[in-house]
């Protein structure tokens, strides 16, 4: 089984190094298509391991060389494939591998279209290293690679220059890539210090010796370790306040926001909650504030997303918010209903991700929904798959998200966190509402694309192909509920649910009604013509479209400051008082040497009076200083 | 009874009487003569200690300066009378050249 | 083998005074051969080093002043012998993608002489003969500075020349006092520094000694605020100039830390910890700020080079295995990655005769072999793990975690302020559209150039996939250094700072 | 007694006569009573038992030496008074006096006579050019040596710069002079 593991884990390097051997050079469809096929492979290996472990309980390892060794510390790069990590393996590598096929039909005009496939690659090799590693130091260097990875493909297109917010607000793909990796550094300083401080009270970053460990540690340490790891999964997972980078950070290709932005990458924090579990089950205070810090991020997030007009920006919104619920159940201890979630939610956001896809490439790269409408006409399927998608992510039965989402509600209602439910169930409302009025604004309604001089036509075949299997994982993966609650509680903890029968039915009754209600709104309304553009007036309206000000707000108390707080460092202390106190000593002593000058005027009877004048000097000292007395 | 501190004092005085030259006189063949003063103000030093304490070497170091007087004096005239053809003067404050 | 180390140090320096005689048109070709044969020659000695000794190896003894305990004695242990290494990879890579045509053959003479000055300082185990490698260092780096350096050269030249030089007198003021207290401890005069490592001293000695050893080589590394030589030297020095001086002569200023500071004053050491590293984090923090508001891109570089070199201080002052064989492996990472990146910067400035910022923007889609390989030696510099920039980062602050959270958070913001200033620097330069016209037809990398750099990459990557092969002979040296420092400790800080300075499993 | 007698009558010739050879202002004095002194300092040396060097004194100081003066000073217009302007005379006295008073007050404390030992003590057989003679032709036989090296040296710089035609020669000219040259105006 070691052997499969290595060829999923390795697959997609190779890939990557494929497609980077004709990085510069004009577009070949092999690299596409090798860079797939690895994929394929890959995803297969998965699927072998998940039957291998699945049927016989057995947790494969694998150890290749030390990678540190030093002191006490000795990192081994070190692989294990566990019931959690062989979830997130299927689901990483299956969304990989049809991002990478639907890829090849959204990249075919574009010129770097070798270099995206190395770097595609690329990532889904840091994201498997991230999953399958058996320590904390294997995990922060998939978590350092996807980042870097992120970067790069964030600014895939960075010969597009800078744009003030209002154009774009995002500025552009190089300053939403370069935000991104900065945003996500701070996080991970954060994670680093954690590390640190595992290393120093268990002697180990190894998965299994620290989770044996934390038993004896004192309590404080253990919510010091579990705060700063969070930190790192807040910049991972976007959370607030390092949230900015996400919606920025759809100036990346489509296949990118689907796959890393959607799908993986942003919920790697998630999978350290998960991970980390023995951690955090013994810290529930700490525990609570990440479920909370979710519950706000699902309501705010889905906030922004009511209002925004941007196609891409808006699913990333609803990314936000579904890690938001995420980490709920993360935070109140229902890991494995954590990873179920983390797992539907990847199917199908991907998917309505890729639909977005079809529609930004129908419509030559325009974002706007308001200049789009009536695209079912032209985009049968692809309208389709999105709102199979959308009804998944509205949590409408018998879509995966319905399963998913409604167990972290039941969560937040059983572990009587009232506040946190209703602020879910809220949030499934705006959900459903914001989703249905992205459909309803792109595919039905006015035809305004005709307006504006578009031509919509429908995606390759093959990209269709590549959206289907997703689309099948959305409506049914919420049916394998009960044997993936078997399969992972094997390492993570059962979650008990304390109320039953009535109650239970009446929730979902609950929450099912409000989505669909959202979606009724979301319907009625916008069959109409939507909104009055009174509305846009409003205070609210602009505080949700302007998200919530964030942004300007982080640029004109970070980044700006600190421009000028570096400008002032550099003109006023560097040069003009730390190196100006070096150049006044320096000139102090020329300028001594200029007045001693007169000394040598080249006069000798003033010289021979100078002699004179050392020599009585001298015969003092003699006479001070004499050994007889 | 003459001491050797006397002849130490002697030596000291005739010694501040080439000092005295030294720095008083401008003209370069004053300042040769006040050299040669200060050169055998040591000299009866080193031949008194010599005496005193019954050792030749300070006879001896007086010779040495002797002879060293004598090259001196032979190089430092020939040099003086160069500089007398060159510059018509053999005052101390013509020798400016080497102003710094 | 037993006189390898005489080889590695005078080989270079002898085929030096050979190349006087050298045809002009054979130079280069005359100075990458000596380049490659010493290269070879330090790869032996780590080929026979023995990586599970922790002493010195190697040893040559000759006595020179046998009166006054000074000799000629060198050796090697795992803290010197991979920064020898880096000193001679380096100088083969510079010299390889030297670009230069005015007086080609004082330039190779001169760097054949640096590499000699530098192996020196580091196979020294005697004070004074480390005293006369340093101070020659000096020379050769002040002629390629005032010759070949830009506009401001002299001014640059001498202001590196007089700032290092008096730090490095109070630093021999320092080595004779020390010399002179061996001598009323034992009744000899002795310079060897293995002899030194022995000495107890009272704590007040200790602490002066200390200030005067740390001022001379502080200015060196260079620790805020003795920095300002550095951006003129930098700015000013042609690229090879750079390179060597990022890479290798700063590391002088670490290696003498390592080597006489803290096994020779641990109780001092142990003493300074505080004062040492709030100007190590100044140091990281400042210098990163002021290095992202540069316009200039090599002066970015010259202050990214402090902000790291502050990192390494943290490092060495953590007194423990995991933070000193971590420091020493962030010397070598970093002379490996800035040395790339003073290269890179060389190699566009050859181009566009301009070092602006502002006169880039759009490389990428020129040069793209250059903005990958920028790109990867980017990535090591801001210590993305995989290369050889995170594992000495990540150790360093590891280790001085133990000492104090706050300083390795407050270090750590370096990893922060770093990956700002680079990425500025990389959009700004490689990214957004291709304005300038004088940048449409640039050429992307030659094979010379593209070798040089290609070496250092392949360097990156393999030391940060694997680093043990490094790390194993630093540990061994750096556990037996602390060994002796905790042996040596006479104050109750020192004494508890070394007994527990290392994991302790808590029991509840 | 006689000692004491002699000692201060010759300390008072040769104060004299050295004060006149520093005061005076015509070089022609200067030089005769600097003549006089030596010969007087010469006595010292018969007083001090040092025969050879009291005879070396007379032949060289005042026979060799003051030759060469009263030959160069043929050079120079000898007969007219000394002119110069002097700097302020209380520095030049203060400086002095200075000088010799704490010279005088350092000969004048004890010196620890007992731990000087006597490298080449003197014999009292032989006569004092004889011993002279052994100890520099064994001991010093080198340095002697090097004097008379450096004796020969000095007469052949004396003998050529005093002979050369000073008109023509480079070394000697001044900046000024070789830059005229070169323009071609001299």
């Amino acid at each position: 089984m070691e052997k499969y593991l290595l060829i999923a884990l390795f697959s997609p390097l190779v890939g990557s190094l494929f497609a980077a051997l004709f990085g510069a050079k004009p577009k070949r469809l092999l690299t596409g298509i090798v860079t797939s096929a690895l994929l394929f492979v890959s995803l297969i290996s998965s699927l072998i391991l998940l039957v291998h472990i699945a049927s016989s309980d057995d947790i494969v390892r694998v150890k290749l060389f030390d990678w540190i060794t030093v002191g006490s510390l000795n990192i081994p790069f070190g692989f294990v494939a566990d019931q959690v990590s062989v979830i997130m393996m299927v689901t990483v590598t299956t969304v990989s591998a049809l991002v990478h096929v639907y890829s090849i039909g959204y990249m075919e005009h574009d010129k770097g279209f070798n270099r995206f496939f190395s770097y595609l690659s690329a990532f889904v090799f840091s994201m498997m290293v991230l999953v399958m590693s058996d320590n904390f130091a294997g995990l922060f260097i998939g978590w350092e690679g996807v980042g870097l990875c992120s970067w790069l493909l964030i600014g895939f297109w960075y010969h597009k220059k800078d744009e003030t917010r209002d154009i774009n607000p995002s500025i552009s793909p190089s300053w939403a890539a370069n935000e991104a990796f900065i945003m996500n550094r701070i996080a991970d300083l954060g994670m680093l210090l954690g590390l640190f401080l595992i290393y120093w009270h268990v002697g180990s970053l190894q998965y299994d010796v620290v989770f044996a460990h934390v038993d004896l540690l004192n309590i404080g340490l253990v919510t010091l370790i579990g705060i700063f790891l969070f930190i790192g999964a807040m910049g991972k997972s976007a959370q607030f306040p390092l949230h900015t980078w996400l919606a920025d950070a759809m100036e990346g290709p489509t296949p990118v926001s689907a796959l890393i932005h959607a799908a993986t990458m942003v919920t790697a924090g998630v999978y350290l909650v998960v991970r980390a579990f023995p951690i955090y089950s013994q810290i529930p205070d700490i525990g609570f504030f990440i479920a909370s810090l979710g519950a706000f991020v699902a309501v705010f997030a889905a906030s922004m997303a009511l209002v925004n007009t941007d196609l891409k920006r808006i699913i990333a919104y609803s990314t936000l918010s579904q890690l938001g619920y995420m980490f709920v159940a993360g935070g109140l201890g229902a890991y494995w209903i954590a990873l179920f979630h983390l797992m539907t939610h990847a199917f199908f956001k991907a998917l309505l991700f890729l639909g977005a896809g079809n529609v930004m490439h129908a419509m030559n790269d325009e974002l706007n929904i308001f200049k789009m409408g009536g695209l079912h006409k032209v985009m049968k399927y692809t309208a389709i798959l999105m709102i199979i998608a959308s009804l998944a992510l509205a949590g409408i039965y018998p879509f995966a998200g319905f399963f998913s989402k409604d167990k972290i509600l039941e969560v937040a209602f059983d572990s009587q966190h009232y506040i946190l439910w209703f602020m879910l169930w809220l949030g499934a409302g705006m959900t459903a509402f914001y989703s249905f009025r992205l459909i309803m604004l792109v595919f039905f309604g006015e035809e305004r694309y005709k307006k504006y001089g578009f031509h919509p036509h429908e995606a390759h075949w093959y990209m269709l192909l590549a959206m289907a299997p997703l689309a099948i994982l959305a409506i049914i993966a919420g049916f394998f509920e009960e044997s993936f609650e078997h399969f992972v509680t094997k390492i993570l903890p059962e979650y008990h649910f304390h109320v039953h029968g009535i109650v239970t039915v009446a929730l979902i009754g609950v929450t099912t009604l409000i989505a669909l209600s959202g979606i009724a709104f979301a319907i009625y309304k916008y069959s109409k013509g939507g909104f009055s553009e009174k509305w846009k007036e409003h205070p609210i309206y602009k505080l949700l479209y302007n998200q919530y000000y964030i942004p300007i707000i982080y640029e004109k108390v970070f980044t700006e400051p600190y421009k000028e707080l570096s400008k002032i460092a550099w003109k006023e202390l560097d040069l003009r008082v730390v190196d100006a106190t070096v150049d006044f000593i320096a000139n102090v002593v020329y300028k001594s040497g200029f007045a001693g000058r007169v000394v040598q005027s080249g006069n000798l009877s003033k010289m021979l009076r100078w002699m004179v004048i050392g020599l009585l000097v001298l015969i003092v000292l003699v006479i001070v200083y004499s050994p007889v007395r | 009874m003459i001491t050797l501190t006397h002849y130490l004092v002697l030596a000291a005085i005739l010694f501040s009487i080439a000092l005295v030259g030294i720095l008083r006189r401008k003209n370069l063949l004053m300042l040769f003569f006040a050299t040669e003063i200060a050169l055998n103000a040591v000299n009866i030093a080193f031949s008194a200690i010599s005496k005193y304490y019954g050792d030749l070497t300070g006879q001896l170091f007086a010779f040495f300066i002797v002879a060293i007087a004598a090259s001196e004096v032979a190089v430092g005239l020939g040099l003086l009378i160069i500089w007398y053809k060159r510059r018509g003067t053999i005052d101390l404050d013509s020798l400016q050249s080497m102003n710094g | 083998m037993d006189h390898i180390l005489s080889l590695l140090v005078f080989f270079p320096a002898l085929a030096g005074m050979l190349g006087f005689i050298v045809k002009k048109e054979n130079i280069k070709v005359y100075g990458i051969t000596v380049a490659t044969i010493e290269f070879v020659l330090s790869l032996i000695l780590w080929l026979v080093f023995d990586p599970s000794n922790g002493g010195f190896q190697f040893v040559e003894f000759i006595p020179l002043i046998p009166n006054y305990g000074i000799n000629y004695y060198l050796g090697v242990d795992g803290i010197s012998l991979f920064i020898i290494i880096l000193s001679t990879f380096i100088t083969l890579v510079g010299l390889i993608s030297l670009n230069i045509e005015k007086n080609l053959k004082n330039m190779i003479i001169s760097l054949l002489f640096l590499e000699m000055t530098m192996v020196g300082v580091f196979v020294a185990l005697d004070a004074v003969v480390f005293y006369i490698f340093w101070e020659l260092s000096l020379v050769p780096m002040l002629y390629i500075i005032g010759y070949w350096g830009g506009e401001l050269r002299v001014y640059a030249a001498i202001k590196f020349f007089l700032y290092t030089f008096f730090g490095s007198l109070i630093m021999l003021v320092g080595m004779l006092f020390l010399a002179y207290l061996y001598y009323l401890a034992t009744g000899t005069i002795s310079f060897a520094i293995p002899d030194w490592h022995r000495l107890i001293l009272p704590y007040d000695y200790q602490i002066w000694l200390f200030l005067a050893f740390f001022l001379g080589m502080a200015i060196k590394v260079p620790m805020f605020p003795f920095h300002t030589w550095l951006p003129y030297a930098h700015g000013q020095a042609p690229t090879i100039g750079s390179v060597i001086l990022a890479a290798v002569l700063l590391k002088m200023g670490t290696y003498g830390f390592v080597r006489f500071l803290l096994p020779i004053f641990p109780d001092a050491s142990v003493a300074l910890i505080a004062p040492i590293a709030f100007l190590s984090i100044v140091m990281v923090i400042y210098t990163a700020m002021v290095a992202y508001a540069q316009e200039d891109m090599k002066q970015v570089i010259a202050y990214s080079s402090i902000s790291h070199m502050g990192v390494i201080v943290l490092g060495t002052f953590a007194m423990n295995v995991e933070g000193i064989a971590g420091s020493i492996f962030l010397m070598i990472s970093h002379g490996i990655v800035s040395g790339a990146l003073f290269m890179l910067v060389g190699n566009i400035y050859d181009r566009r005769h301009t070092k602006l910022l502002s006169e880039f923007g759009g490389l990428a889609s020129v040069m793209p072999k250059y903005a990958t390989i920028f790109g990867i030696v980017l990535m090591a510099s801001v210590g993305l793990p995989l290369t050889i920039g995170f594992v000495g980062e990540f150790l360093s602050l590891m280790g001085i975690y133990k000492i104090s959270a706050a300083y390795a958070f407050l270090g750590g913001t370096g990893i922060i302020l770093g990956a700002a200033y680079m990425l500025r620097v990389y959009k700004l330069a490689f990214f957004g559209p291709l304005t300038n016209e004088k940048n449409k037809n640039l050429p992307d990398l030659n094979w010379k150039e593209l070798t040089s750099l290609v070496s250092l990459v392949a360097v990156i990557i393999w030391l940060g996939v694997n680093p043990n092969p490094v790390l194993k002979p630093i540990n061994a040296s750096v556990e037996s250094m602390l060994q002796l420092m905790e042996k040596k400790a006479i104050t109750k800080e020192a004494k508890d700072i070394f007994a527990h300075n290392k994991v302790e499993l808590e029991a509840k | 007694m006689v000692e004491a007698v002699a000692f201060y009558l010759f300390a008072a010739l040769t104060i004299a006569m050295f004060a006149i050879t520093v005061m005076s202002k015509n070089v022609l004095y200067s030089m005769s009573s600097l003549a006089a002194g030596m010969i007087f300092i010469s006595a010292f040396f018969f007083l001090l038992d040092a025969d050879f060097l009291g005879v070396v004194q007379i032949i060289v100081y005042s026979g060799a030496v003051m030759a060469l003066y009263a030959f160069g000073m043929m050079f120079f217009d000898a007969t007219k008074d000394v002119k110069e302007k002097n700097p302020s005379k209380k520095i030049v006295f203060f400086l002095s006096g200075m000088i010799a008073l704490l010279l005088v007050i350092i000969l004048l404390s004890p010196i620890i006579s007992e731990k000087v030992k006597a490298l080449y003590p003197m014999s009292e057989e032989v006569g004092n050019a004889e011993a002279v003679g052994v100890v520099l032709f064994t001991k010093y036989l080198v340095p002697f040596e090097v004097a008379a090296i450096m004796l020969l040296v000095a007469m052949i710089a004396g003998i050529i710069l005093a002979s050369k035609r000073m008109d023509e020669s480079i070394t000697l000219k001044i900046d000024q002079e070789i830059e005229k040259e070169q323009k071609g105006e001299l």
